[in-house]
């Protein structure tokens, strides 16, 4: 059965929120993601919507962070100050979803500018909650497509901070959470298992080479002990996508 | 979705130990009596207990000898005068001592917020000029990084067990409550387990029918308890009013700790559950609690399919 | 007409909130008095109960601070949180009617202990909001009856800080609001006019000479330069008393 | 009760001057595009725009040369893309330069919460690792007093004017809102002054009717503007869907700045008032994005006499 790079990646995500109970999530791809592992893997998992939703029960695919199908319905909404504090830095985010414009080989982030802060050559969204997001939540998950141009040596600026400069100098810091668990492209999967926290090649998508994910990434890049190939969507899993959670195929 | 319902007597036997740090809140509002009475049956010891005003219900905890310490802002029977009660173990340490940790209702306020959002300290403008502070190191002032001066600030309070009362909540403790909602929600978030006792247990369509009005999420709750009129003396808005008489009976009980030995033998010890305590208080005097209705304009959330 | 002291009390310090936007008000004697300054000279004038409530219709004479009466038929019942962080400490708190065991003679408050705080003669309630009530109310009415036990030259406790040591004492220490304005007693009117800030006798109810407020306060009291006659209650400022707020006479 | 209805003209006329900091907020949902296309209509200058998510109310505003400066937390057209005319007065200075000031989120959120409350700063654990304080010199740190270790803190922020889009008011502005809430109540209390623009004006017994909805206090309102689909392309709950084919179409046009200027002179200058921008809408178009009924669940606060 064939399938998309864009459904890898939703399918990925989801089979990696496996026990989870709450994630933290956005639209798009990240929402298809969560709410495929809700209706596979992790029955039980809650949505939580940095609009202030928590338990959304959407009637349609969502067009927004904030569409009005993620309220109606929902088993609470409550205000920003309320959904950041009690909520988020309150510690109970078990995963969130994060992606950005640049990562670097400890999973920081870049959101905000390509090129010089004061006079940038592209203007980003900037941080949104992803800043505390990337520092409150249990663990992230970071979805984004592999490129030379996003896997980066170096950030042009540093808006969400993963393992900094690796090893603990993350807790050394005093950040609540342990930081990205997992970062999930469209050619390959990355951990940051060692002690050291770098960033290592963990599986292969079928029909990816291990050379080819090298080649677009803008360091050295590690390998993990044992590189796997992912395994593809199940029939199973692209039924759920395609018929119920993106049937208009906006995502594939 | 999973079902919390727990009996009273298991719902407390399971989270409520020796030792432990307990808050029950509510203010004036949906104070849970139906807890405190059963904490008082199963005899728990050397509680720590938290609450901005502890009541009559408090006052029945510490006379029943569960309580080693008390953090609070304001001690008083509302509208009626004093806990003789907890004076009495302040004051003369009968029918044991009482350390008591005290703040301005704010303070306790900021209190839970700050344990319920993981913040280290919560700043507020209160206990400048008061000698507040003198006798309670825990209340410090930071200096300002923009202008300098100094402002006070209080530590979290993480509770190990919440209790709380509300209207309505599903079988997984998504929770609704009205009427004075107090700091029932910060209180929630910031404790380590959460029991929540309401008067209804509704459906999850009723929940989710309104989710604005839904204050405390079944995520952070342990148990649920089904628990009618588990406030009284204490009200629940829509539900019944404050038992007044019995604010005003307690006062002349409490003056004597004999006389309130026996009131608990009476009305705690002496039956099982709050079932045997309404049926004990009698149908007649609840049915004249209950308000005449007094509904919410429809509010419509739209279907958007 | 005659009346009572505690009329007296009430009918003074109902005409002290002429041109006030909001009260916060505690139950029993203040709150009679405000109601009363509603129905007469301050019909625009919003009562916040500590309890969250503000804009209360009160369809019966509130029993307690928390009364469900206060909730039913309110324009706004919130959090504390809010009642404490937005309404009070965000400065739209008027004027604040407060009350203690002992004052001193720059209106500052106990209302913690008698005796020693560690082993206290009478443990008192504490103070409850009051403490930031004083801090940031813009103005503070204080109301409590006279006597020698309660006009003290040294408190054994503040617990809630008014002209502190007098002068600018207040300013010097940022708290932001003005501190009292107004003492209402059985007996006596004072104010805190002077610069000092030192506690003044302004006006003596009828019947009441100066030398008998004088005996009732523990030091050396202050005469303002005009010292008048408190104007006693009007038939129909008795009238709404008696026969609207407090029918059953319970604070007669 | 005062009665404080003015026409959208005349609140922006008296409240929002050249120079002034103005925040119209509302997170995705009830955005108040009426009242910036007033403001672009009357040609203010100079003014700091203030909003977490700018959105397309604000890339028009910043189109039209309204702004000096904009204090934000994210920059995006929400499911669509960019916000191009931020961009390119950001990148290219067009039509004029403007000045950025930016922070996360919960920054944002604890600006107006610190500025509603009167406190020098709110403390949020957020920034650390981040190049965010670094361009940013209002992002601090403080010590905590318990443990030593440093929190990050953002100062109070009190815009001159808070322009608040809700469901239903009365006369004097006690307003109710629900669904998304996002930071509507916090910017109200920090504002300097507020207009609060509703859907529907409701007697004063309706709000009466349950007073825990009631989000703003008419305590703090200066003016009521009654502006039905007042925030289209933006939704109100239970009201309209967000007209998302005006979003896709705002990408397209908004990449162009000689669009955008024609597209101002159509839909803005070209028309009087929100009526004429309705009618030249359609009333088809706005009849499609009218959802079907969701009622809440009943809720009953009781008569206590």
């Amino acid at each position: 059965m064939s399938y998309t790079a864009a459904e890898m990646m939703i399918v990925a995500a989801a089979r990696a929120l496996a026990g989870a109970r709450t994630v933290f999530v956005g639209v798009g791809l990240p929402n298809i993601a969560c709410n495929l592992a809700r209706r596979t893997i992790a029955p039980d998992l809650e949505l939580i919507y940095e609009a202030g939703v928590y338990g959304a029960r959407p009637a349609r695919l969502p067009l927004s962070i904030g569409d009005p199908t993620l309220v109606t319905g929902a088993t609470a909404v409550m205000s920003q100050a309320d959904l950041f504090g009690l909520y988020l830095q309150g510690g109970l985010v078990d995963v969130a979803l994060l992606g950005g414009a640049q990562i670097d080989r400890f999973g920081n982030l870049n959101t905000t500018v390509i090129g010089d802060y004061a006079h940038p050559k592209v203007r980003l969204p900037g941080s949104g909650g992803a800043c505390e997001i990337a520092a409150n939540a249990r663990r992230t998950f970071i979805i984004m497509r592999l490129t030379r141009r996003a896997f980066v040596e170096r950030l042009d600026f540093i808006t969400s901070p993963g393992h900094l400069d690796g090893g603990d100098s993350r807790q050394r810091l005093g950040l609540p959470g342990a930081g990205p668990d997992l970062v999930v492209t469209d050619m390959a999967l990355f951990d940051f298992a060692s002690p050291d926290r770098e960033m290592q090649l963990i599986a292969a998508h079928p029909g990816v080479t291990i050379e080819q994910v090298r080649e677009a990434v803008g360091w050295n890049l590690r390998l993990a002990d044992h590189v796997t190939e992912t395994p593809p969507p199940t029939p199973d899993e692209l039924r759920v996508v395609r018929e119920e959670l993106d049937p208009e195929g906006i995502y594939r | 979705m999973t079902d919390k319902r727990l009996s009273m007597r298991d719902a407390i036997a399971r989270y409520v130990q020796d030792g432990m740090s307990v808050a029950i809140e509510g203010f004036t509002a949906c104070i849970c009596f139906a807890a405190g009475h059963e904490i008082i049956r199963q005899r728990r010891r050397n509680l720590t207990l938290i609450r901005m005003t502890p009541d009559l219900i408090y006052d029945q905890m510490i006379a029943a000898g569960v309580a080693r310490r008390l953090i609070f802002s304001y001690l008083g029977n509302p509208g009626v005068g004093s806990l003789n009660a907890i004076r009495r173990a302040v004051e003369q340490g009968i029918p044991q001592p009482l350390e008591l940790e005290e703040y301005s209702h704010y303070g306790m306020v900021g209190r839970y917020i700050a344990g319920a959002s993981r913040l280290p300290f919560f700043p507020l403008r209160s206990y400048a000029g008061s000698d507040m502070p003198r006798v309670n190191p825990l209340i410090r002032t930071v200096e300002d990084p923009y202008s300098g001066a100094p402002i006070a600030v209080v530590p979290p309070l993480n509770p190990d067990v919440a209790i709380i009362h509300a209207q309505r909540a599903d079988v997984s403790g998504n929770t609704q409550l009205w009427g004075l909602i107090g700091s029932q929600k910060e209180v929630a978030f910031a404790a380590r387990r959460r029991i929540v006792v309401v008067e209804e247990i509704v459906d999850e369509a009723v929940i989710r029918s309104d989710p604005n009005r839904t204050i405390i999420p079944g995520l952070i709750v342990d148990a649920v308890v089904h628990e009618p009129f588990g406030a009284h003396p204490s009200y629940a808005q829509g539900y019944y009013d404050r038992d007044n008489q019995f604010y005003l009976e307690w006062d002349r009980i409490s003056r004597d700790h004999q006389q309130v030995v026996a009131w608990l033998e009476e009305w705690v010890y002496g039956v099982p559950d709050r079932a045997a305590y309404l049926e004990k208080l009698g149908a007649e005097r609840l049915a004249r609690l209950k308000p005449a209705p007094a509904p919410a304009a429809p509010v419509d959330y739209g279907a958007y399919q």
